[in-house]
């Protein structure tokens, strides 16, 4: 139970920085780590069939495409990208 | 399905048929756009007459094709409707003679034409309508196909004159379809009945049914050109004569004005009206009406816009009959329908003639046209000196029900109004008279062209035959066959007699 | 049950083979292959419509699979009059479509290739589309209902980018939005099955207790359903969407896809959700359509191009639709205000479909949509313009068109509920829509014809023409089209039918 | 709280950081992000919460979310290639501000 509690923690502490963080190469592979943590969920789920699906193609599938994206509109690498002042989550740089 | 039921589509269709085929001519080929045109209206007047003489033998012809599950929409043709069909039908195929010449060699002549058809099959619609939804779908229709050809010119000024007259008859429209509404869903569907749907309603309604008359009044008023409801007529002045004459004889404005004969017979029962007190209040806005055109018609050097408050003023003679009480007046307010077609459709082909053929349009330069165009100013006269009521004309026999309704209905009032409306009438058509027969020409007259009489025969004949209808409207208005007769049934069968 | 042949699972095969053929053939064929499963799926709609007149109502198991897994389908007398609609419409602007796709000849070479790419896929995309929307009109269970709109937001997306241009953006939001309201829509089924065990529409409807993750439920529905179809005031994603798509796409949403979600909302709340539903929440969603009829049509009035103008059209149209859930609140006006929405969005249907077909012929013609660039054009476009003016004079709803009917209904449910506020909308909504109507047709029948008249491909005319007579036709045959509304009725039984 | 209930509020948690995040982020990818995350959250919730009444697992919600996953790969794919159309074409990675009312 306790390392289910971890995990949904985990799951909502990596949801909050791949939305908030300013560098776009960081969420996405923020976001492939959710994925693969999120079929470990599933698995707790007693439901490995989505457990397969989400890594295979929630993390994996969606993950390629996202990276493939990426590479293509920001060649130059990770450009700061800042939610307008006062309309999104808090920039996290004050971590990193 | 027999001829009751088929004669009422047939006389809808004679007009229907030829405006969509119309349409799809092309532009250049106007000897087919005539001729399909007169055939046509000549279909409608035979078909008319057949109907006429089944009424008399005592037919009633009725269409009812489902429309919704609880209303049809009714064709239905006894006495009142078919005075109105008769008089669009004839005055339709004088009118499209009249067109034919008059937009000799002018553009989108397939478009006028169309909506002209169109325009006329929406009138015999209102006309025969036997429910209040038919008549609202029929209304409204007439509502659209004439705004083309208020437009038609083409100018700013056109597309001015069609924006208000939309804002205007739209809004009326929308206000009788909330009166309708109303109306059907407190006591169901109403279908025109003699002496009144509505007469068996208890008191508890007595309310709303009196907001409702308003409603329906203040829609229908708008088309009617009821002031303070008349604001867009003047405007629609810019369309072609043709249009006007139809306009003010026959289509929009009869419209509204044959709209409040029904709701005041057929839908309330001029009983029932009476019990709520709406009579009144109507009859004053009529009379107020007539004051007010007449006065405003006086104001106008314009002869189209003079001749268009004059109509706001005829308008409501026949409200203010149909809102007295009594028999006699009723004939007066019914016959003035015919009488007022007769005589302004004869004032609008002559300004439209003068327009065409000298390029007059105001009165101050109507000086002397009388030599000029004896044959125009002759009917133009008549029908001037029929409005005011000068005795044998038309006009006389309408005023001399009227007066007498009023008399006998206890509202002598009713006389005064009569008396100085007449006296207007006179100070606004007998200076023009005076002007065209008497005074000296501006200028000489371009000489008319060769082979022609004082302007083309399309354009005289139309005038001259109407003048020649309301003369004997009035000559032979004890005759068995005249309007007034009819009229007479028709005041008969709403008064229970 | 001996019925001899399957319409309904057939009006839904046979696109989705449709537009699977459609891709894999060359263009030309694929436009062939596309003609050709309109033609069969408006006999399946015409086939499934007399079969439920003769039948009644009947429930379809594909595969083998009984529900929830399987996928069952349902038709009733709404959905085929949905079907019928998207049908009609569709084959009409297919037609359209293959001249409006055609190769047109261009000195640059880049125009041609996009519009040969056009060409290319609006065929596999709009039979794909059609095949979800006859699956969401059959569908029977909600998370079937999920799958359809999934599918269908996710073929009318890239039907949407296929003008290219600004058109991207536009598509892009529109995905946005879809998504946003498919997911809350699964959200609600997730609420509702937690509470119930049950995705069956019938069986659901039987068992639902009211209480707070209903209502949650209900509320992420309907307000995911209400984001797709662009109630005010979420309708931001609308006017660009459909203003600078192809005019055949445009037609397509305008007309088709945006009814979808709506009959979904009708759907739930007349049969599912009525004993959880209350006073309030019906007000709140008519409230939103007045606010949408009066937003709309001001806003239409503000606009200097046609498209944009049709497009807050449907946002000011839709609002109607939505202004009958308050009026279907009080029971003795629910059957009038129900048979009303379904015959204002199938009158709708037809004469935005025209509308923006015409549009796009108009497009064609001059080169651009500006309103103030249109004088003299009714001339030179007659046919085109008189299309205009008949689905024109639904817009307005005057008789004898099927929105002056649907409007009569509305107008009668209100005024026995004593609704004067929903009364004066609905008159104001009314005299607006002439008036954007008319800043079209107005400068179009103005002056003398400029130029030559114009060479547009008579089927464009023509399918634009055929549209908008129906529209106006809707409103006179409205009685045998009620008689197929009623096999099955969802809504209560209305009152001086024939059962 | 069991197992079913913790995840499920993980689902609500997501679905609201998912919902906040896909409104106030302007890049493209980052919306399309927010839209995963958010398709994730409804998953979680799903399943969370049908699986509250017994112990066996319920085939009904595992079907649904995975046609959820395949649905929401397409939707990523095609969102996209849109973005990288718009990008070449007008050069814009996040959707035009003002829009055109």
């Amino acid at each position: 139970m306790i390392f289910d509690h971890v995990l949904a923690l985990t799951l909502v502490g990596l949801a909050w920085r791949l939305l908030s963080t300013s560098h776009l190469f960081k969420a996405v592979v923020l976001f492939i780590t959710f994925g693969l943590l999120l079929a470990l969920a599933w698995v707790r789920l007693e439901a490995p069939d989505i457990a397969l699906a989400e890594a295979a193609i929630g993390a994996g599938l969606t993950g390629a495409l996202l990276l493939d994206a990426r590479a293509r509109l920001e060649p130059r690498d990770d450009v700061p990208d800042i939610a307008p002042a006062g309309s999104g989550p808090p920039a996290p740089d004050a971590s990193h | 399905m027999t001829v009751t039921f088929w004669l009422p589509v047939a006389i809808l269709l004679s007009s229907f048929v030829p405006g969509v085929v119309i349409f799809l001519l092309p532009e250049e080929q106007s000897g087919a756009r005539t001729a399909l045109n007169l055939i046509g209206a000549v279909i409608k007047v035979v078909l008319v007459i057949g109907m006429i003489w089944g009424i008399t033998e005592g037919r009633i012809y009725e269409a009812r094709i489902p429309l919704l599950p609880d209303i049809d929409l009714v064709l239905h043709a006894s006495r009142l409707p078919v005075l109105f069909i008769s008089l669009s039908a004839v005055l339709w195929l004088l009118t499209t003679i009249y067109a034919v010449g008059y937009l000799e060699g002018s553009p989108h002549r397939s478009r006028f034409f169309g909506f002209f058809s169109l325009c006329v099959s929406a009138t015999t619609g209102v006309a025969m309508a036997g429910n209040l939804l038919s008549f609202l779908v029929f209304y409204e229709i007439l509502t659209l196909v004439t705004w083309p050809l208020v437009i038609h010119r083409g100018t700013e000024e056109a597309h001015q004159a069609g924006r208000v007259y939309l804002a205007y008859t739209l809004t009326g429209g929308a206000l009788l379809m909330v009166g309708i509404t109303w109306l059907h869903a407190l006591v169901g569907p109403v279908d025109f009945v003699e002496r009144g749907a509505l007469a068996g309603i208890g008191p508890d309604y007595h309310g709303q049914l009196k907001v409702i008359f308003a409603l329906l009044i203040a829609g229908l008023g708008v088309k009617a050109a009821l002031v303070p409801l008349h604001g867009w007529l003047p405007h629609a002045m810019v369309a072609p004569a043709p249009v006007s004459a139809l306009l003010h004889a026959v289509a929009v404005v009869k419209a509204g004005a044959f709209g409040i004969v029904r709701v005041m017979y057929d839908v309330f029962g001029i009983e029932f009206a009476t019990t709520l007190g709406v009579h009144r209040p109507l009859a004053l806005v009529a009379s107020i009406t007539i004051i007010y055109g007449s006065i405003q018609a006086l104001a106008q050097d314009d002869l189209k816009r003079r001749l268009a408050f004059s109509t706001v003023s005829q308008i409501s003679y026949i409200i203010l009959g149909v809102a007295t009480l009594g028999r006699l007046a009723t004939i007066g307010g019914v016959v003035h329908l015919v009488h007022q077609a007769l005589m302004k459709i004869t004032l609008f082909f002559c300004a439209g003639i003068l327009l065409e053929t000298l390029g007059i349009h105001r009165v101050s330069e109507m000086n002397g046209v009388g030599r000029r165009m004896p044959l125009t100013m002759i009917a133009f006269s008549l029908a001037a000196l029929g409005m005011i009521g000068l005795p044998p004309m038309a006009g006389f026999i309408s005023k001399w029900y009227l007066g007498l309704g009023g008399l006998d209905a206890g509202d002598p009032w009713v006389l005064a109004v009569l008396l100085v409306s007449t006296i207007l009438n006179a100070a606004y058509f007998l200076p023009i008279l005076h002007a065209a027969w008497f005074r000296p020409a501006n200028s000489p007259w371009p000489e008319a062209r060769r082979g022609e009489f004082e302007t083309r025969l399309y354009l005289l004949l139309p005038p001259l035959i109407t003048a020649l209808l309301f003369i004997l409207a009035g000559l032979f208005a004890a005759a068995p066959v005249s309007p007034t007769a009819w009229c007479h049934v028709i005041a008969d069968a709403e008064y229970g007699q | 049950m001996d019925r001899p042949l399957n319409w309904a699972v057939l009006s839904v095969v046979l696109p989705l083979f449709g537009a699977v053929a459609a891709f894999l053939a060359r263009a030309r064929a694929g436009q062939r292959i596309g003609l050709l499963i309109s033609l069969a799926v408006v006999l399946c709609s015409c086939g499934l419509a007399l079969q439920l007149l003769e039948y009644g109502a009947d429930r379809y198991g594909i595969g083998g699979w009984s529900a929830p897994l399987g996928i069952g389908l349902v038709a009733d007398g709404l959905s085929a009059v949905m079907l019928f609609m998207t049908a009609v419409v569709g084959a009409l602007t297919g037609l359209h479509a293959t001249r409006y796709f055609a190769p047109r000849l261009s000195h640059d070479s880049a125009q041609a290739a996009s519009q040969a790419h056009r060409r290319r896929y609006f065929w596999p995309l709009w039979l794909f589309m059609w095949a979800a929307l006859n699956a969401l009109y059959l569908s029977a269970d909600l998370f079937n209902l999920y799958v359809t709109l999934e599918l269908l937001g996710l073929s009318a997306v890239p039907l949407v980018a296929l003008a290219g241009g600004p058109s991207l953006a536009a598509a892009m939001r529109y995905l946005l939005v879809s998504m946003l309201g498919s997911l809350a829509w699964l959200f609600g089924v997730a609420l509702l099955y937690s509470a119930h065990g049950v995705l069956d529409l019938d069986r659901l409807s039987g068992i639902l207790a009211p209480g707070p993750a209903v209502w949650a439920a209900i509320a992420l529905m309907t307000g995911g359903m209400l984001l797709k179809t662009a109630v005010f005031p979420l309708h931001f994603w609308l006017p660009p969407a459909h203003a600078s798509a192809p005019a055949p796409v445009s037609a397509l949403l305008s007309a088709v896809v945006v009814k979808a979600t709506f009959y979904l909302v009708v759907r739930l709340w007349a049969q599912v959700f009525p004993a959880a539903l209350s006073f309030a929440a019906g007000q709140l969603l008519g409230y939103l359509g007045a606010a949408a009829i009066l937003w709309g049509s001001v806003q239409a009035l503000r606009q200097d191009r046609i498209k944009l103008l049709l497009a807050y059209s449907t946002v000011a149209q839709l609002g109607y639709l939505f202004l009958v859930f308050s009026l279907a609140m009080a029971p003795e006006a629910a059957a009038d205000a129900w048979r009303a929405a379904v015959l204002f969005a199938v009158a709708h249907a037809f004469g935005k479909a025209a509308l923006f077909l015409a549009s796009g012929n108009l497009l064609l013609a001059l080169g651009h949509d500006r309103i103030d660039g249109l004088h003299g054009v009714s001339a030179r476009l007659p046919i085109t313009m008189f299309a205009f003016g008949l689905a024109g004079v639904n817009l307005m709803g005057l008789p004898p068109s099927g929105s002056f009917i649907a409007k009569w209904w509305m107008l009668i449910a209100a005024l026995r509920g004593g609704r004067w506020e929903l009364v004066l909308v609905l008159v104001l909504g009314s005299l607006l829509a002439a008036a954007y109507v008319l800043r079209v047709l107005g400068p179009a029948l103005m002056g003398p014809a400029r130029g030559p008249r114009i060479a547009v491909p008579a089927l464009m005319e023509w399918t634009a023409l055929a549209l908008a007579l129906l529209s106006v036709l809707a409103g006179i045959t409205v009685s045998t089209s009620l008689r197929l509304l009623e096999v099955g009725n969802p809504f209560s039984p209305a009152p001086g039918v024939p059962q | 709280m069991s197992l079913s209930t913790l995840y499920a509020m993980t689902g609500v948690a997501l679905f609201s950081l998912g919902f906040h995040a896909l409104l106030v982020q302007r890049h493209l990818l980052r919306k399309v992000l927010a839209l995963n995350v958010l398709g994730s959250a409804t998953f979680l919730l799903l399943v969370g919460m049908a699986r509250r009444g017994g112990d066996t697992p319920d085939p009904v919600p595992h079907a649904m979310v995975l046609t959820g996953i395949v649905v929401a790969v397409s939707a990523t794919a095609l969102a996209l290639s849109l973005a990288r159309r718009l990008k070449a074409a007008q050069g814009l990675v996040r959707l035009p501000e003002d829009m055109p009312e």
